[in-house]
């Protein structure tokens, strides 16, 4: 069967549904030694802010059953920097790209969608709200549901109308489907599901933290809580389309991340293990879908609401 | 994809042995042989498709021959489980192998004398270094360090490759009692040495550093950050670089070195933001966190 | 160095910190075949309701990376089959009996308490608040700080004052300090950390949830997610006792969760995939102990706050 | 730690063979060898110590015999990562084994005739199973089915231990063209069958039942539910079962059976809770549940 992997995010077209999650693929450039960028979805560059950032101490990282723990703490040049060198380089190899961003206050967050609306050759934006909050109760942006939306909201309002806006959450939170809930009420175009779980751990050696006041957890040994993200949030808003992220290590992974609901997904951690995992998830996908005698990705998503669906009725 | 990156390949172990307290593993690698340059590792995946350790480890390549095509040698001793696993590897076991990564060691233009300072397991890349300046008509002097004799690696073939070899052991099970710092300057004065190249603990390397510092010598150092992809993607390697403009980044230790010009690298502040570093909190934009119920997740 | 492995959890002295998790043990009789269970800290049976449950339909578990997915639905032979076969059963081979709890509602709860006070032989009573909550506003008790600390408050009401009471969280709410907070405001003597994490597999050939509705993830995967909640619980509330779990599989995983303020292990999935686990475990802790140089687990709680305290100093 | 109970050892593999579709492995397992009755099974732990597959695979125990003090052969298809990574074993690995595990198949005390069905690897556990009928007088007869005949093994043996042996291939390769329950009733009549033993798919052993019901026949199956921890302690692999109270309770197929009387089991409703099961929701006290916001984990 001949299989078109086209796939639409909204508005958005992306020549098939595999997309790098950001901070796991350097500038781009770094993946490009490895797979061919323009043969992507799209490239996620990492979190910028609005000034450069040196981050957090090493160590940064710790291995986990699994997956790994981390903390860069938003190392980067900044979002002019990100805009001048990294945006036109990927865009110079055939390549779409999305810029996450994240900053310590809902203006901050509305002043980088301008600075990128002001520039060209940007796809999408992406809301990363698992950012120290200053201010809000929560600890992050993501921890309070209306906190989440005043960025949102303010992202919306000032990128150009054209660039999506995905806002990009976290499972260790109450309730994500509430939080979804009020992001889409702030305007979001769509989810990004999931960021990393907070986690730590301690060198038994040393008896101390590995990565100083803990980090984030990505990979498989969290896939499961983030396809229970993508199919709560797909069933509360199913209209509404999702990134699917979290431990993507093979054509299978993405196979159920579509059956969950979500519309793309992007590689992450996997990147570090298997540099070239993209393209072979690539190609596994294409198999999958012929092994399920569909021609698109998008004849898959949300199939496990379907098949729940017929199971309830019968 | 550039013409001399680095590639990935499922390479077939040629024969694994062991070196006093090493292991030593060579595999058919030709992408890899052909690529290399003294100074680069390579980082191998562990534990085979269904492992739970996900990252790759990092190490240097010691040894490259043209033998089938091109093969690799690299040498570690067992830690952890990562390399446990390594250690029970066999001839025509399949390991998945990314290389040649890194910044390798850059080479003198004219024939000046090199010691070469290695510490432990840190020696291993300077082997390939002597060779290939040697080829340039350097002289090349070795000081290996190590806590003891079986730590101590190589010493006949260095003895080949090199006008001196010196070994310190820390027990005194091997040439001198103590460390390379203690007789490294004796060195430098005996040899007339020119330029100093370096691999091992970040101690030894700032103390090598400095000593090379004070008899205005350039010094290379290569260091042992660690790494979760080895590739440059993950931001997890960084350390303290001071750069041409004299601004201090915090650097990739993967793509931006391993290897370091000496002075440059902020070895006192390595494990630190240093305040004047580049995007340091309080350089421009205060890195402002609350101390909110818990622990703080990557969210950048 | 002779080593004195004796922990306290408050009022409560066990002859060691390791302990079995809820539900990861049957009724203590299909360890016994492997370990004996005289020799672990203490053997916590499953979630116990008021009236038999026959749980969830099969399947009712999928394999995850370093980790499983897993439902019950609380299948059990309810408090008074408890009481009056399995509590004894463990008593008769000189094992420590503590006895988890769920119900349907506050009341539930408290009448569990005072069945189990009408009994003898129970050493401690764990309060699982990870249950369906059917009035308030989270989907679990743990879900509201509220809802949990009117459930610990009635528990401890009607519990005997000599048996200690000890709250269970699960790490995927907003804010565990908070929950903990509340807990001891109702009166908790002391914590298990953590339940398991919702979770969802899909059958990647069947494009359906492997086990239906999802479930909770638990092993080594959220070891780290477990150790970040018992140091945060820890830093927040020092003298409160906490049972460290989620995926403790060796020596020095228990050393791990030591360091980060736990006085107790518990070790669940691990006994699925090794039968004999509690008794390795408790060997390697001994030969860990050894290598820090302590005589007793004790003097390692914490551990990790002292260093990083020292780090800040410097 | 009963007498007679499973153990738990790190088992030398003896040797790895291809039986048709299937894999054989022979370990050294003289505990469990000495242990064993017809109808147990093993669980094997997989992909070594650092391995991201945390459960044990359940295998039935094809053989036992006294070599090395015992040895204990089990047969597979290699279906996902862990059959996989089992059938890469090469002698003198070591395997994490736990057995043997469940309810044997309980033997007639007087020499009757015996059918024994077996669906594709379901055959395996008959052949001991056979042995022991055997010297009991019992007479045996096979009836075998599977996709093709490639997924048939042990027909030779099974010819000397059995009376008759009967095969079925869906394909048509092998034997008669059809299922298992298109001949079974047939080898009932032809053999006068005093009882009945099976194993296999769900299915099968549904329509085996039926038919031995039909004829007043008393049945043994076998079941497969998938199990975490074939030790009791999960709760995962239960089926609906009736007990001699009438009343139906939710068993673990791991310890109260794999083996059950087949008119016990209540085939239509596996992978469901029966409305009269003890404890079901309605039963007594109702299982409320909401539907807020989202999974509901395991909280029992
Ligand atoms: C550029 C470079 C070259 C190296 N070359 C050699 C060599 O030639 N010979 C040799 O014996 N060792 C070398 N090392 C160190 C080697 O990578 C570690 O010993 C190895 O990764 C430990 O893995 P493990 O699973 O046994 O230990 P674990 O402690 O279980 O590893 C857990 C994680 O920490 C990382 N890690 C642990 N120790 C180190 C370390 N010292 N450096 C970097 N990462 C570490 C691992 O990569 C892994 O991600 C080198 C490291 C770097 C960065
Ligand atoms: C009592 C019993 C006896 C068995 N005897 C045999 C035998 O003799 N020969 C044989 O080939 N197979 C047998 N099976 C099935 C065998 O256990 C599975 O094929 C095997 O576990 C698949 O593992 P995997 O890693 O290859 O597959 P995966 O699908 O990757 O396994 C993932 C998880 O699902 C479980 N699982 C998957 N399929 C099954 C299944 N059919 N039954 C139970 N659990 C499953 C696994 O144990 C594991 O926990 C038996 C099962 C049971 C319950
Ligand atoms: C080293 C590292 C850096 C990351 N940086 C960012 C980031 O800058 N912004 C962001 O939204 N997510 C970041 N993430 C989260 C990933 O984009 C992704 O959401 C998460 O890791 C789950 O996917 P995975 O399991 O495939 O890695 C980072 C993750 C890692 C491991
Ligand atoms: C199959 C299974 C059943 C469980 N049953 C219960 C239970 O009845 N009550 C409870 O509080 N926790 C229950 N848990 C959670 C465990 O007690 C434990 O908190 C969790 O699994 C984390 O520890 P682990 O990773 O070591 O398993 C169960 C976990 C599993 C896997
Ligand atoms: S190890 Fe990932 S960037 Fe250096
Ligand atoms: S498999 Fe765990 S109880 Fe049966």
């Amino acid at each position: 069967m001949s299989t078109d992997l086209r796939t639409r995010l909204g508005r958005l077209e992306l020549a098939n549904p595999i997309m790098t999650a950001a901070g796991c693929a350097g500038t781009g450039r770094e993946l490009a030694r490895f797979v061919d960028v323009a043969q992507l979805g799209a490239v996620v560059t990492k979190s910028v802010t609005l000034e450069p950032r040196a981050g957090h101490p090493a160590p940064r990282m710790a291995e986990t059953p699994s997956g790994m723990l981390s903390v860069t703490g938003m190392q980067g040049p900044g979002i002019d920097v990100l805009l001048e060198r990294d945006v036109p380089w990927l865009r110079s190899q055939g390549s779409r790209a999305a810029v996450s961003i994240g900053g310590g206050s809902a203006a901050e967050y509305a002043e980088l969608a301008r600075r990128i609306s002001g520039a060209s050759g940007v796809s999408m934006i992406e809301v990363n709200l698992s950012f120290p909050n200053p201010t809000g109760r929560g600890q992050d942006f993501a921890d309070d549901p209306e906190e989440a939306a005043r960025v949102v909201h303010g992202v919306r309002s000032h990128a150009r109308s054209d660039i999506p806006v995905f806002a990009k959450l976290a499972p260790d939170v109450r309730n994500v489907v509430e939080l979804a809930r009020a992001c889409v009420d702030a305007r979001a175009d769509g989810f990004s599901l999931v960021n990393t779980v907070r986690g730590m751990v301690i060198d038994p050696g040393k008896l101390r933290p590995a990565v100083s006041g803990g980090g984030g957890v990505s990979g498989p040994a969290i896939r499961p809580l983030a396809v229970a993200c993508v199919y709560n949030v797909h069933a509360a808003l199913p209209r509404v389309p999702i990134i699917g992220m979290g431990g993507v290590r093979t054509g299978s992974d993405v196979v159920e991340f579509l059956a969950a609901g979500a519309s793309a997904v992007a590689v992450g951690t996997v990147n570090f293990a298997d540099p070239s995992a993209c393209a072979r998830i690539l190609r596994e996908l294409t198999e999958a879908l012929d092994e399920h005698g569909v021609s698109s990705p998008a004849s898959l998503v949300g199939a496990a609401h379907r098949s729940a669906r017929v199971d309830a009725e019968q | 994809m550039s013409e001399m990156g680095p590639v990935q390949m499922r390479s077939p172990v040629l024969n694994v042995r062991r070196v006093e307290a090493y292991h030593s593993i060579t595999i058919v690698a030709p992408g890899i042989a052909d690529r290399f340059r003294p100074g680069q590792f390579i980082a191998v995946a562990v534990g085979g498709e269904q492992s739970s350790m996900l990252l790759r480890r990092p190490f240097a390549i010691h040894d490259v021959k043209p033998d089938y095509g091109g093969t690799v040698e690299f040498l570690f001793q067992a830690r952890g489980p990562g390399t446990a696993w390594l250690a029970e590897r066999r001839s025509r076991d399949l390991v998945d192998v990314v290389g040649p990564l890194g910044r390798p060691f850059p080479l003198p233009r004219d024939p000046v004398n090199c010691t070469l300072v290695g510490g432990g397991s840190g020696a291993a890349p300077l082997f390939p270094l002597a060779q290939a300046l040697r080829r340039r008509g350097c002289r090349v002097d070795f000081v290996f360090g190590a806590d003891s004799s079986d730590h101590l690696f190589g010493i006949i073939t260095a003895r080949r490759a090199a006008a001196t070899v010196t070994c310190t052991t820390e027990d005194g099970t091997f040439g001198e009692h103590g460390r390379v710092t203690d007789v490294f300057e004796r060195v430098l004065h005996e040899t007339s040495a020119d330029a100093v190249y370096a691999c091992g603990p970040m101690p030894m390397l700032r103390e090598v550093s400095a000593s090379a510092a004070r008899h205005a010598l350039p010094v290379q150092v290569s260091v042992e950050e660690s790494m979760a992809c080895g590739t440059g993607m993950c931001m997890s390697c960084v350390i303290p670089v001071v750069g041409e403009d004299g601004i201090t980044r915090m650097v990739r230790s993967c793509v931006d070195g391993p290897v370091f010009r000496g002075e440059q690298v902020r070895f006192d502040d390595a494990g630190t933001i240093p305040f004047d570093a580049l995007g340091a909190p309080g350089w421009k934009s205060p890195d402002e966190e609350t101390g909110y119920g818990g622990s703080t997740r990557e969210a950048g």
